[in-house]
C-alpha cells in the first residue's frame, strides 16, 4: 500500500464529496424575485383563497399570476405598513409597470399542462403540485439551471444536498407517477406539444 | 521532481475516478441535451389570454369574414368565419411584421423625420399655387375603390388643380367595357355566384382574380372554359382548356360572335341594339386564325348559347397585362350577344355603396389621360403589397423638378421611386375597408378593425393629404361617416358577426350600426334589378381588328403572394406553383 | 391495429381527401404553417429542403391535372418510422392513432425520413428564423422546433390538447375522444378534406371507407395508412396511386 | 531542470522512440510527409465545425436525400475496417499463424476506420449532444440502435486491442508497470478478438439490416430469417470478404512508401486466398438474394423490378457490375493459385473486391433514396457540398496520420526487422 494508492484514494474521496455536496448547488443560479411577497399575509390576515387571484378565465383557461390591475384593485394605496408593499405601490402600481414575477412552475415551452383537467375534472388541490408555496411567508429565490435555463422545480431529479426530494413536485417524474396510476399514460403526445 | 509530478497524476486519476460516482458528469450530460431544446436564440411562444374576435380580411376586394385569434391581444392567425379564405388570407396577420415593412420615414434612402415630408410637400404645394402653373398635385392610389380613395378625391377638390390617378388595372376590364355599353353611368360586375358557364380568355381565374376563395368554392358549380396560349393555373383547373395561338384572343371572340349570329343564337336584346347591322359587317371583315378546329369553336359557341346564364371574361393575363381595347370591346359585344348583360348570372348592374353627398370630389383620371410633365407633386398611396406598375408610364407625366412622395407599407414596392417615403399603417393596424369586388353584384360594406399599434411615426395617406388641405381627417373618422351615410340611406341589412339572420338597417340606431360593423358585422344590399337593356353593341369609335394584341405596358396589377414570408411555402418550398414543364428549380417533388 | 377498447376511449383519427374538389390553391399549406409555427423558408430553400408538413403535388393525368395533398398518413401497421427510430422519438399514440414526433428526443439521424415511403417527414436543416417581431404571432398550442430535428404532421395535436382542456373546463371528467378539426381541414376553401375517427362507425370517413370508394396510397406496402383519397376519375386514381393490376 | 533542447538532441530523443534494429526516414522528411495531411485535417475540421455550429444546411442533403454521400462512405469505410475483426478471428480462432505478421496493422486500420466513421456520424447527426439518448431510450426494434450499441462497444474493444501495440513502444515499455499490464493484456487478446468478432458480426449485419427492414423502400426491402433481413447476412459476408483484401492493399502501400519489405509473400497469399473464397460465397448469396428479390419480394409490394433500373444513372449495368465485374472477377483472381502468384494480379483482385463492396454500399444508400416510391414523383439529383467532402477528407487524413505515426513509432509489422534489416527473428 505505497503512497500512490493513498493519494489516488484521497483524490477519489475529494471528488465524491465535492460532487455530492457542492456541485448540485453550482448547477443552479439563484435569482431573486422583483418584490418580496407573502402568501401567508394574504391568505391568513387577508382571508383570501387561492382562486381569488389564481382563477380560471371564462373560456376555461387558467389565468396564472394575477395582473397588476388585479393587485391594484386592493393595493391602489398601501394597505399595510411593510416596506415591500410600499415599494410595490410606489414603483409598480403608480407607474403602471407590470412586476416581472419569476414563475417557479414555468413548464418548458414543449410541455402542455392545462389546469382545467387537473383542478376541475380531477379535483386536485393546488398543494399536490405546488407544495406549501401557498402558505409561504416569503418567496424563495428561483433556482434556474445554468445550462438548460429551466427552473429547478420543473426539470431534472431533485438533486438537493444528498439528493433529498424537495416538497411538492412539478417534475416529469411527478406527473408520470400520477398519470401511470390513473391509466392516463398513453404516449409522449399526452403532455408534449 | 519525478515523484511530485507522479503524485499529482495519481491525485488527478483518483479525482477523475471519483467524479464518475457523483451526479456531476451525468447532470452535465443531461442538462446539455436539455439545453439543446431551450437555446436562447429559439423563439418562445407568446403567453397571455387566448381571445378570438370577428373581423374582415381587407387585403383584397373580396373582404372575407375572418376570426382573428389572438394571444395577449396580438393576432396569431386568421381563420375562416363562415366563408372560405384564400392562402394569402391565412397569413394576412403577418403583413404588420413583414421583413420588408418600412418602420421609419426615409428621404432619399436615409432615415428622416416624417414631419419633414409633410413640410416638404406643403412647400411644393405653395410653390405650385404661387407659380399659377398648369402643374397639378396628383395622388396615385394603388388600392383604388376604398373609402380612403373617396376621401382622397374629396380632399383633392379642396387643393386647386388636384388630380386623382388610378393605375391601369387588369381586374374588371371586361366589366368596365360592358359598363360602357349600358345606358347612363351604371357600373356592371360579373355575378359569378349565379353563372352557369364562364368562358375566361387569359384571365387568371385561379390565381387571386376576383374573390379568390369564393371562386375556389364556386368552381364545382359552374362550367369553366379557359382559353389561353400557355398552360397556366387557370388552364389546370378549367373543365376545358382551349389552347389558342398567343395573341389570337380577339380572333377567338370574334369567331364565336360570328357563329352565334350565323346560327341565329344571339339574344333578342342584341338584335335590338342600333349598331347591330354595323357590328355584323365588322364581324365579316374580322376573320382571324385562333389555332382551334372550326367545329370545336362551333361546339363552344353552342354550349355558351345553350347553357345560360353564360358570360365571357377577357380581362387580360399576367404575362401581357390588360388586353387591348379592341379585345375588351369584342368581349363586351360577345356578352351582349349571349344575353349576359344586365341579367343575374351575367354582367349585372352593380349596387353602389352609398357615400355622404358632400364627398363629391375630383373625377378619377387615368394616368395616360394627363399630358406629359404636368405633375408638379405626386403622392403615392401604397397601403398593400401586390400592385406593380411600369414607372415609365408615370415618369413621362412628371414635371422636371417634380416632388414624389409616398405613404407606403414598405420601400420595395412602387414607392421605391419616391424621394420621400413615410410608413403607412397596414392591415390590422388601422381601420380599413375594401373596394367593390369585380365578381360581386350586391353592394357590401365590411371593415377590418385595428388590433395592433402602427409604427410610431406612421402616417396614413388620408391623414397626410388632410393636413395639406388644412382639414382634420383620419381613416376611422371617414369610415364612421360613411357608415352613418349608409345607415341614413336606410337600404340593405346588417349581419352581425356570428349571427345568421340579417337585421334591416332601419332596425338599428347609427351608433349600434357602427359598433357592430367594427365588431365584424357586414352590411349587404342587393336589389333584383329589372333587365337592363344594353344600349349598343360597340362603344362608339372602337373598331374590330384581329391582328395580334398590342402588348400594353406590362402591368400585372395582380395580388401576388407578397403578404407574408410564409407564402414561400407555395412559391418556393414546393412545386405547386411551378409552371408545368418549367426547368426543375429544386428537384423532384418530395 | 388499435381496436376501440371496451369503454370506447380510444380514437383512430383519419382523413378523407376528395381529389376532385382540390384545385391546388395551397391554402392548406399556409394554414398548416401558421398553426404549427413552421418558419418561413431559409434563403435558397427549395421544394426538397423547405419545411412543409403538408405538400400539394400537381400530377399529370393526361387530361385535367390532379392536385394531391400529402401529409403524414399516420400508418398504424408496424409503422415504418416508429420501427426504425433508434431512441423512440416517434411512437404511435394509442389514444388517438396519431404518429407522434417528439422533437425534444429526436437526435436528427434522419433514418425515419428514409424509411417513410410517402416522404411526409421534413428535417430542420438550419435554425428556424422568423422576421423580427413575428415570433409574437406564434401559436402557443405548438412549440417551435429547433435545428437538427425531424418534424411531421401530427393532425394538429395542439388542437386536440386544447379540445381536451375545453372539455374538462366544460365539466366532462372522462378522457374519451374529443372532436376537433385540424388546421388544413378548417382551411380548405373547396371543402375537399374531411377529418374523422375511424373507430366511430357513423362518421362520414368510416362510411366512405366502408363503401369502398376511398383508396389509399401504396397500400400494397401494408403500412396501414389512415389517410384515404377519393376520386371519380380513373385517370386521376392511376396518376396518383399508379397501376392497379389487382 | 529540462535543459534547452537543441535540434540534434531533439532528433536523438525522437530516434529513441523508434524500434531497435529498424530505421525510419529522418524526422524532417517524415514531417514533410505528414504536413499535407495535417492541412487536410484542419480544412476538414473547419468544414465539420461549420456543419456543427450553424447547421446541416451547409451540406447539399435534403428531405429526399436524407442520407448523404458521407453516409455511404461511412458504410464503405466500416466494411473495409472489418479487416481488424476478421484478421483477429483468423489468427486467434482459425489459428492462421501468418496473420501474426499483419494483426497489429489490422488493429490500427480498424481503429482508424471506426473512429473516423463515428466522427462523421457525429457531424451528420442533427443533434450530437443527444447521441446518448439511443442508450437511454433504446428502441429494441430498430437496427440503428443495434448499430449504435455494437459500434461503440467495438470501438472500445479496438482501443483495448490498440493499447498493447502502443505500450510495446521502445520508450513506453521501459516503465515496468506498463510492460506488466501489456503482457497481461496480451494474454487476454484471445478474449478481445472473440468479443470483437462477435460485435462486428452484429453491427456489420445491422448496417445491412438498416436497409433490409425498410418496408417503405421496396428497392431496399428484403425478406429474411426471423427479424434479420437477408442484407444482414450479405453485409457480414461481404465485410469479411473485403477485410483481408484491404489489409493486403494497405500493407503493400506501406511497403511501397517505406521502401522495404514488411511481410513475407506467404502472408499476401493467405490473405488473398481467404478473401477470394469468401468473396465467391458472397457472390453466390448475393445472386440468389437478388433473384428472390426481383421475382418475389418487390413484385408483391407492387413494384416491378425493372422499374428500379429505369432511373438514370442507375441502369442495370450497376447490378451486373456489382455481381460480375466487382464480384466474380476478383473472386476468381484471388482464388486461382496461378493468378495469385503474380503480386500485381493479387493486388488488382483485392482492389476490385474493395471497390465491389463500396459499390454495394453506394447502391443500398444512394439508389434507395434516389428511386421514387410514389408514382408521380420525379427522380432528383444530389451532389455533395465542399463541407461534406471536407469533413470526409479530414477523416481520411486522420486515418493516414494515425497510421503513419503508428508505423513510425510502433511495431506494426513484426517480420519487418528480419526481412528488411536481417535482424534476429521476433
Amino acid at each position: 500500500m505505497d503512497r500512490g494508492v493513498l493519494v489516488f484514494g484521497a483524490g477519489f474521496a475529494l471528488a465524491v464529496a465535492a460532487g455530492w455536496l457542492i456541485l448540485p448547488g453550482v448547477f443552479y443560479a439563484k435569482v431573486e424575485q422583483p418584490l418580496a411577497f407573502s402568501h401567508e399575509a394574504h391568505t391568513q390576515t387577508g382571508g383570501m383563497a387561492c382562486e381569488d387571484c389564481h382563477g380560471f378565465r371564462d373560456d376555461g383557461s387558467f389565468a396564472g399570476i394575477p395582473t397588476l390591475e388585479q393587485c391594484a384593485s386592493c393595493h391602489a394605496e398601501a394597505v399595510g405598513t411593510t416596506e415591500s408593499e410600499r415599494k410595490f405601490v410606489e414603483e409598480y402600481v403608480k407607474l403602471g409597470r407590470e412586476p416581472q414575477w419569476l414563475v417557479y412552475s414555468r413548464q418548458p415551452d414543449n410541455a402542455w399542462f392545462p389546469h382545467a383537467p387537473h383542478v376541475k375534472a380531477a379535483g386536485l388541490p393546488c398543494e399536490s403540485c405546488h407544495g406549501d408555496h401557498g402558505q409561504s411567508n416569503s418567496l424563495r429565490p428561483l433556482e434556474v439551471n445554468r445550462i438548460s435555463g429551466y427552473s429547478r422545480d420543473v426539470m431534472g431529479r431533485p438533486s438537493g444536498p444528498l439528493g433529498l426530494r424537495r416538497a411538492g413536485g412539478m417534475r416529469m417524474d411527478d406527473c408520470v407517477r400520477c398519470h401511470a396510476g390513473a391509466d392516463l399514460r398513453h404516449s409522449c403526445l399526452d403532455c408534449h406539444k | 521532481m519525478g515523484s511530485s509530478r507522479r503524485r499529482l497524476l495519481q491525485l488527478a486519476g483518483g479525482a477523475g475516478a471519483g467524479l464518475i460516482f457523483t451526479p456531476a458528469p451525468w447532470r452535465l450530460l443531461g442538462d446539455s441535451a436539455i439545453w439543446t431544446q431551450n437555446w436562447s436564440w429559439l423563439p418562445k411562444t407568446p403567453r397571455g389570454a387566448l381571445t378570438s374576435r370577428a373581423t374582415h380580411c381587407t387585403l383584397c376586394p373580396a373582404g372575407c369574414a375572418v376570426c382573428a385569434r389572438s394571444v395577449g391581444g396580438i393576432p396569431t392567425g386568421l381563420w375562416p368565419a363562415g366563408e372560405p379564405l384564400c392562402p394569402a388570407g391565412f397569413a394576412g396577420h403577418h403583413l404588420a411584421w413583414h421583413p420588408q415593412r418600412l418602420r421609419e420615414a426615409r428621404h432619399d434612402g436615409s432615415p428622416d423625420a416624417a414631419a419633414n415630408e409633410v413640410e416638404a410637400l406643403r412647400g411644393r404645394l405653395e410653390a405650385i399655387r404661387a407659380r399659377r402653373s398648369r402643374e397639378c398635385f396628383a395622388v396615385l392610389d394603388l388600392a383604388p375603390g376604398r373609402t380612403a380613395s373617396l376621401i382622397h378625391r374629396r380632399l383633392l377638390a379642396r387643393i386647386d388643380n388636384g388630380a386623382y390617378l388610378e393605375p391601369p388595372a387588369i381586374e374588371g376590364a371586361t366589366a368596365r367595357a360592358v359598363s360602357a355599353l349600358l345606358p347612363g353611368n351604371v357600373r356592371a360586375a360579373l355575378d359569378l355566384q349565379r353563372t352557369k358557364t364562364l368562358l375566361s380568355v387569359g384571365t387568371p381565374v385561379a390565381d387571386g382574380w376576383g374573390s379568390p376563395a369564393r371562386v375556389t368554392r364556386a368552381l364545382r358549380r359552374f362550367r369553366l372554359v379557359h382559353a389561353e396560349a400557355q398552360q397556366s393555373r387557370a388552364a389546370d383547373i378549367a373543365d376545358e382548356w382551349l389552347r389558342i395561338h398567343p395573341g389570337s384572343e380577339t380572333a377567338l371572340l370574334a369567331g364565336i360572335a360570328g357563329i352565334l349570329i350565323e346560327e341565329g343564337l344571339e339574344s333578342p336584346s342584341a338584335r335590338r341594339c342600333p349598331d347591330y347591322g354595323e357590328f355584323r359587317a365588322a364581324l365579316r371583315r374580322a376573320r382571324g386564325e385562333t389555332g382551334l378546329a372550326p367545329d370545336r369553336l362551333r361546339q363552344l359557341a353552342r354550349t355558351l348559347a345553350r347553357e345560360q346564364p353564360a358570360a365571357v371574361v377577357a380581362d387580360g393575363d399576367p404575362a401581357n397585362g390588360p388586353y387591348a381595347p379592341e379585345t375588351q370591346a369584342a368581349a363586351a359585344a360577345l356578352n351582349v350577344l349571349l344575353g349576359a348583360v344586365g341579367v343575374p348570372g351575367g354582367f349585372a348592374p352593380r349596387m353602389e355603396v352609398p357615400a355622404p353627398n358632400e364627398w363629391a370630389g375630383v373625377p378619377v383620371s387615368a394616368i395616360e389621360s394627363l399630358e406629359d410633365g404636368s405633375i408638379g407633386a405626386l403622392l403615392i398611396d401604397e397601403p398593400l403589397p401586390g400592385c406593380s406598375l411600369p414607372w415609365t408610364l408615370v415618369e413621362r407625366k412628371l414635371a422636371k423638378d417634380a416632388l414624389v412622395a409616398a405613404c407606403a407599407w414598405s420601400a420595395v414596392g412602387v414607392s421605391r421611386r419616391a424621394e420621400w417615403i413615410v410608413p403607412a399603417p397596414v392591415f390590422l393596424e388601422t381601420l380599413q375597408d375594401t373596394p367593390p369586388a369585380p365578381d360581386a353584384v350586391e353592394a357590401s360594406f365590411r371593415i377590418s378593425d385595428a388590433f395592433l399599434p402602427p409604427p410610431p411615426d406612421a402616417i396614413d395617406a388620408v391623414t397626410l393629404l388632410a393636413r395639406l388641405a388644412g382639414e382634420e381627417m383620419a381613416p376611422a373618422k371617414a369610415l364612421e361617416e360613411r357608415a352613418a351615410a349608409i345607415h341614413a340611406s336606410g337600404n340593405g341589412a346588417l349581419t352581425k358577426a356570428g349571427d345568421a339572420e340579417a337585421l334591416p338597417v332601419t332596425a338599428l340606431d347609427s351608433a349600434e350600426f357602427w359598433q357592430s360593423l367594427k365588431d365584424g358585422g357586414e352590411w349587404r344590399w342587393s336589389k333584383e334589378t329589372g333587365g337592363v337593356e344594353p344600349a349598343r353593341l360597340f362603344p362608339p369609335g372602337a373598331g374590330l381588328s384581329v391582328e395580334p394584341v398590342r402588348a400594353a405596358e406590362r402591368v400585372s396589377g395582380w395580388r401576388p403572394a407578397g403578404v407574408s414570408p410564409l407564402l414561400a411555402k407555395l412559391w418556393q418550398e414546393s412545386e405547386l406553383k411551378e409552371r408545368p414543364g418549367a426547368p426543375r428549380a429544386g428537384g423532384s417533388a418530395s | 391495429m388499435i381496436r376501440k377498447n371496451a369503454e370506447g376511449k380510444h380514437a383512430r383519427y383519419g382523413m378523407l381527401i376528395d381529389l376532385d374538389r382540390c384545385d391546388g390553391c395551397g391554402a392548406c399549406m399556409v394554414a398548416c404553417a401558421v398553426e404549427n409555427n413552421i418558419p418561413p423558408g431559409r434563403p435558397g430553400a427549395n421544394a426538397r429542403t423547405g419545411l412543409n408538413w403538408i405538400k400539394v403535388h400537381r400530377i399529370e393525368t393526361g387530361g385535367r391535372p390532379a392536385f394531391l395533398p400529402i401529409m403524414c398518413q399516420q400508418c398504424e401497421d408496424e409503422t415504418p418510422c416508429v420501427e426504425v427510430c433508434p431512441q423512440n422519438a416517434v411512437e404511435l399514440d394509442p389514444a388517438t392513432g396519431v404518429v407522434g414526433q417528439i422533437p425534444q428526443r429526436c437526435l436528427g439521424c434522419r433514418y425515419c425520413v428514409t424509411a417513410c415511403p410517402y416522404h411526409a417527414r421534413v428535417f430542420n436543416w438550419g435554425d428556424p428564423e422568423w422576421p423580427a417581431g413575428m415570433e409574437k404571432t406564434l401559436n402557443p398550442l405548438v412549440s417551435p422546433r429547433m435545428r437538427g430535428v425531424v418534424e411531421k404532421c401530427n393532425f394538429c395535436h395542439g388542437r386536440w390538447h386544447a379540445a381536451r382542456e375545453k372539455a374538462a373546463a366544460d365539466g366532462s371528467t372522462g378522457n374519451g375522444p374529443v372532436n376537433y378539426v385540424p388546421a388544413c381541414v378548417e382551411a380548405c376553401p373547396a371543402g375537399a378534406m374531411a377529418f374523422g375517427d375511424l373507430n366511430d362507425p357513423d362518421s362520414a370517413l368510416t362510411r366512405a371507407v366502408a363503401a369502398g370508394e376511398a383508396f389509399r396510397l401504396l397500400d400494397l406496402l401494408q403500412t396501414g395508412p389512415k389517410t384515404f383519397y377519393k376520386t371519380a376519375f380513373a385517370a386521376v386514381r392511376k396518376g396518383v396511386a399508379g397501376e392497379r393490376d389487382a | 531542470m529540462t535543459t534547452a533542447l537543441t535540434p540534434s538532441m531533439l532528433l536523438q530523443r525522437e530516434r529513441e522512440l523508434i524500434r531497435r534494429g529498424v530505421d525510419r526516414c529522418p524526422l524532417p522528411q517524415f514531417l514533410m510527409w505528414t504536413a499535407p495531411w495535417f492541412a487536410l485535417l484542419v480544412f476538414g475540421c473547419y468544414a465539420a465545425w461549420l456543419c456543427l455550429s450553424q447547421g446541416l444546411f451547409h451540406t447539399n442533403m435534403d428531405n429526399q436525400y436524407a442520407f448523404g454521400l458521407w453516409i455511404f462512405l461511412d458504410l464503405a469505410v466500416i466494411a473495409l475496417g472489418a479487416g481488424a475483426f476478421f484478421t483477429g478471428f483468423l489468427l486467434y480462432v482459425a489459428r492462421k499463424q501468418e496473420m501474426k505478421a499483419v494483426i497489429n496493422s489490422a488493429v490500427v486500420i480498424g481503429l482508424v476506420c471506426y473512429s473516423g466513421a463515428v466522427a462523421v456520424l457525429m457531424v451528420d447527426v442533427g443533434q450530437p449532444l443527444r447521441a446518448w439518448f439511443t442508450f437511454w431510450h433504446p428502441n429494441v426494434h430498430s437496427m440503428l440502435t443495434e448499430v449504435t450499441f455494437c459500434i461503440t462497444a467495438y470501438l472500445t474493444v479496438l482501443l483495448i486491442e490498440y493499447l498493447p501495440v502502443a505500450l510495446k513502444n521502445r520508450k513506453l515499455c521501459r516503465v515496468t508497470r506498463y510492460a506488466v499490464f501489456e503482457y497481461e493484456l496480451h494474454r487476454l487478446m484471445v478474449v478481445f478478438a472473440l468479443l470483437g468478432a462477435f460485435l462486428s458480426f452484429f453491427h456489420q449485419g445491422s448496417l445491412g439490416g438498416l436497409y433490409g427492414v425498410l418496408r417503405g423502400r421496396p428497392f431496399a426491402f428484403r425478406e429474411g430469417f426471423g427479424i434479420w433481413p437477408s442484407t444482414f447476412f450479405l453485409f457480414i459476408v461481404s465485410a469479411a470478404a473485403v477485410g483481408p483484401s484491404f489489409i493486403a492493399l494497405t500493407t503493400w502501400i506501406t511497403e511501397k512508401l517505406s521502401g522495404h519489405r514488411l511481410v513475407e509473400g506467404r502472408v499476401y497469399d493467405t490473405l488473398a486466398r481467404i478473401s477470394g473464397k469468401i468473396l465467391l460465397v458472397y457472390v453466390a448469396l448475393k445472386a440468389a438474394d437478388t433473384l428472390v428479390w426481383m421475382n418475389a419480394t418487390a413484385p408483391a409490394r407492387g413494384f416491378a423490378a425493372r422499374g428500379f433500373y429505369e432511373t438514370q444513372p442507375f441502369g442495370t449495368w450497376i447490378l451486373l457490375a456489382e455481381i460480375g465485374v466487382f464480384g466474380l472477377l476478383p473472386g476468381w483472381l484471388l482464388v486461382s493459385r496461378r493468378a495469385r502468384a503474380s503480386r500485381a494480379v493479387l493486388l488488382c483482385g483485392a482492389a476490385l473486391a474493395c471497390a465491389g463492396v463500396a459499390l454495394n454500399r453506394f447502391v443500398m444508400t444512394i439508389q434507395t433514396l434516389a428511386l421514387p416510391t410514389l408514382p408521380f414523383e420525379r427522380p432528383a439529383q444530389y451532389w455533395p457540398s465542399w463541407q461534406e467532402a471536407g469533413t470526409f477528407l479530414a477523416v481520411i487524413a486522420f486515418g493516414v496520420l494515425v497510421y503513419s505515426f503508428s508505423f513510425r513509432y510502433l511495431t506494426l509489422f513484426p517480420q519487418e526487422r528480419e526481412l528488411a534489416f536481417g535482424g534476429e527473428k521476433e
